[in-house]
């Protein structure tokens, strides 16, 4: 069965090595922090100027003062610390944060990523991520296999404005683990009870199907 | 030193048509609510506001854009103000969208004398069109230059009449380096205090960058997004 | 995300011979003794050392000179030290001298993913020879590139268990930048407190920048130029 | 009479504007801030990272934290702040500093200034010079007017290794005032007592000399 939002973040969350700094975008991306695994540890930086972000404020205890990148209120961790936005992205860009997790309109094989802009329609900005997949070393996108109208988002080249150029290393859908490496998808778990067969129809992309597809353990 | 203005409107003397302005602030938070209705108040026209957000509708820089007094907008991520998107789609309004990171950069590189860098933020992309490209280390590159400001308006926490400056968590954003990048920098603050109340060890902003400041009436500090938990 | 270790020994752990360290400090002010004290002990040799100075004889980086640790300094003034002038004119020491502000901005650029920026300092001297010279707004700048080492290690007055750094007056100076463009990066502190104790409003340094930090056993803190008025 | 050390700052301190940040070198320059003109306010900044500069501190309490540009002991005013020194260049490049005072060997008749280096002798070092001189709007060198074997440091061409080009546009010596503008020195006052004879023999830069030329007022 496809995985539901939730279940996205919490392969995702799977990833996390003890020590790491991660920035997680607006979206599925966010629930990640739901999900580490026990006995590792690592703190999250948002880039309006926030390392060792907290869980939400219980009610009556938001701060306006105190929001993360998606404006949500927040709450900070002991060893927390503020910095402007230049500080912030200096982070981002000296590649001090060890992985960034992000949503997509579309990633193709040779790893582009589109997410901000749909030409004559959305124009909301692209924030920090260009910044990000500039920048990130390792980059794993949370999205959906396919678009409300039922076409592939995983495709050989992206047809939206670009984000960035070859920085996606890592995909998880609702259906599927996919690596990208020398230009092409490789298909490296499926969702529980989703078939390999499934996941071969909604990908336009190339993809490489190993024999063997083992399914995620969540 | 004395940089003490009365009120939003000594603090925003000068302040023309034509102007290119920096705003403080990212989403509604740390943004400069009294300066911002001021310019309101004032109705100045034809503005270029460098700015990381658009405020919404009727807050924030929302407002200034109702009252259609804003030409260029410089952001990057405009996504919740519906009158913004009208005005862009329109034409009405010129918008000019800059990775967040960059924005950053080439506002701290306007204060600080740097008057381009490279990035490789936005290589690849639409933001790259015309820029020069250039390899460091394998990868590649765009110049991105300074940006400065005719005013810069920001918001902090505490502030002291010689125009030093402490934020407040996540207030503190783009305050900081737009403070730098203006060719008059305006601060309104929360709370003035008399120079010698603030540790030097914790100045966010040195006075050097503030030419006025003054001490807000009120802050309404509108919530965005408010998420909360429930306690069990 | 704990990165105490508990001494020197421990800290330094992984410098090896020929490897470029940066060191914090103006002077004498801000500059990490025990560390410094650790590499003599340690024997390694043909250091490039990045240090806005080179200590004075028989203290700070002076002491690595004695024991003939350094191959090259990048510094921008190594006045006050008579080993270092030997060893420079006889053409024992390699010497980088850069003005001191491009030394802090490369610092900064290396640590912030910014490979190289314009900046006017050193047009028409020798510190440009070879250097791109490019006209913005009608005036000469030069392109710097920017720093980085394997090590850096720097000096805070405050700091916790996760890294985050509080440095004290002008003992700051070079700390941050340098804390920004190791790779691994060795704070020593006077006083180290447990995460939370800090106000993350004050932190100069986020634990971010920081792989390993240890509080100095003693730090003797010797003044360069002891200048005093009398009372009267 | 040719002035001393002294009276070259005091003069030199005429020059402060009420609300002027100043950035003041070692030597000579550090004096200007004993004659700071009544009714005046003005903010020292040192380069190492101090905006707010005091006196020297009181024998015993020095604190070896504190120490100015020429690592002198110093003390905070009321208003002081502490930044970083990549901070505090941004503070001198993206002029913000209104006046900056320095010391030199050589001033030429074009504002070429050198004041690092004696090539085989001399290698000190260039510390903030060059990022002071090639930014500040306003810089105004405090000097002798010869060397210790009498030759005039007031030139036509420098002959040392410079530290910056076209950029001095005032100079004060024990004998004179000088401008340079349009590639030449302008002689705008003579210290108390000094003869324009004398400072003509010991200039050897092009200089314009007025019919009169006043006495300085100090």
């Amino acid at each position: 069965m496809a995985l539901d939002k939730n279940g996205i973040a919490k392969r995702i969350a799977q990833e996390l090595k003890d020590g790491w700094y991660v920035n997680l975008g607006i979206g599925i991306p966010t629930l990640v922090a739901n999900y580490i695994p026990e006995g590792i540890e690592v703190e999250f930086q948002s880039e309006n100027g926030i390392l060792g972000m907290g869980p939400f404020p219980f009610e009556g205890e938001e701060d306006p003062d105190l929001i993360n990148a998606g404006k949500q209120t927040i709450t900070v961790r002991n060893g927390a610390s503020f910095f402007d936005s230049a500080t912030s992205f200096a982070m981002i860009r000296g590649q001090h944060v060890q992985l960034t997790v992000l949503g997509a309109m579309e990633v193709s094989q040779n790893g582009d990523i589109a997410n901000w802009k749909i030409p004559g329609k959305m124009v909301k900005g692209m924030g920090g991520a260009m910044d990000l997949v500039a920048s990130a070393e390792n980059i794993i996108v949370a999205m959906m296999h396919s678009n409300k109208a039922g076409e592939s988002k995983i495709l050989k080249a992206c047809t939206l404005p670009l984000t960035g150029v070859g920085c996606v290393k890592k995909v998880v859908t609702e259906l599927a683990v996919l690596e990208i490496k020398e230009g092409k998808f490789h298909l490296l778990e499926r969702a529980p009870g989703v078939s390999v067969e499934e996941i071969i129809s909604k990908t336009e992309g190339e993809m490489v199907v190993p024999d063997f597809v083992p399914e995620m353990q969540l | 030193m004395n940089k003490v203005v009365k009120d939003p409107s000594a603090a925003l003397e000068g302040i023309q048509d034509d102007m290119t302005l920096m705003v403080g602030g990212f989403g509604l938070c740390g943004i400069p609510e009294n300066s911002i209705v001021q310019l309101v108040k004032m109705g100045v026209k034809n503005l270029t506001c460098i700015s990381n957000n658009a405020g919404v509708d009727d807050f924030g820089l929302g407002l200034l854009l109702q009252a259609k007094q804003v030409k260029k907008m410089i952001s990057s991520y405009v996504g919740e103000n519906d009158e913004f998107e009208r005005q862009m789609l329109s034409g009405e309004l010129e918008v000019d969208l800059i990775p967040q990171g960059s924005l950053a950069e080439r506002c701290r590189a306007g204060g600080a004398g740097i008057p381009a860098f490279f990035t490789p933020a936005g290589y690849g992309t639409e933001v790259a069109e015309g820029k020069e490209v250039r390899i460091f280390n394998g990868k590649p590159h765009i110049l991105e230059s300074a940006l400065t400001a005719d005013y810069a308006i920001v918001k902090a926490w505490k502030g002291d009449t010689e125009g030093n400056l402490i934020y407040k968590a996540t207030a503190r954003n783009f305050n900081p380096m737009m403070a730098m990048a203006g060719k008059i920098t305006i601060a309104e603050v929360e709370e003035l205090v008399p120079a010698g109340t603030l540790d030097p060890n914790h100045i966010h902003t040195p006075g050097i960058f503030v030419q006025r400041i003054f001490q807000g009436d009120y802050f309404e500090k509108r919530i965005e997004q408010r998420t909360v938990r429930t306690k069990q």
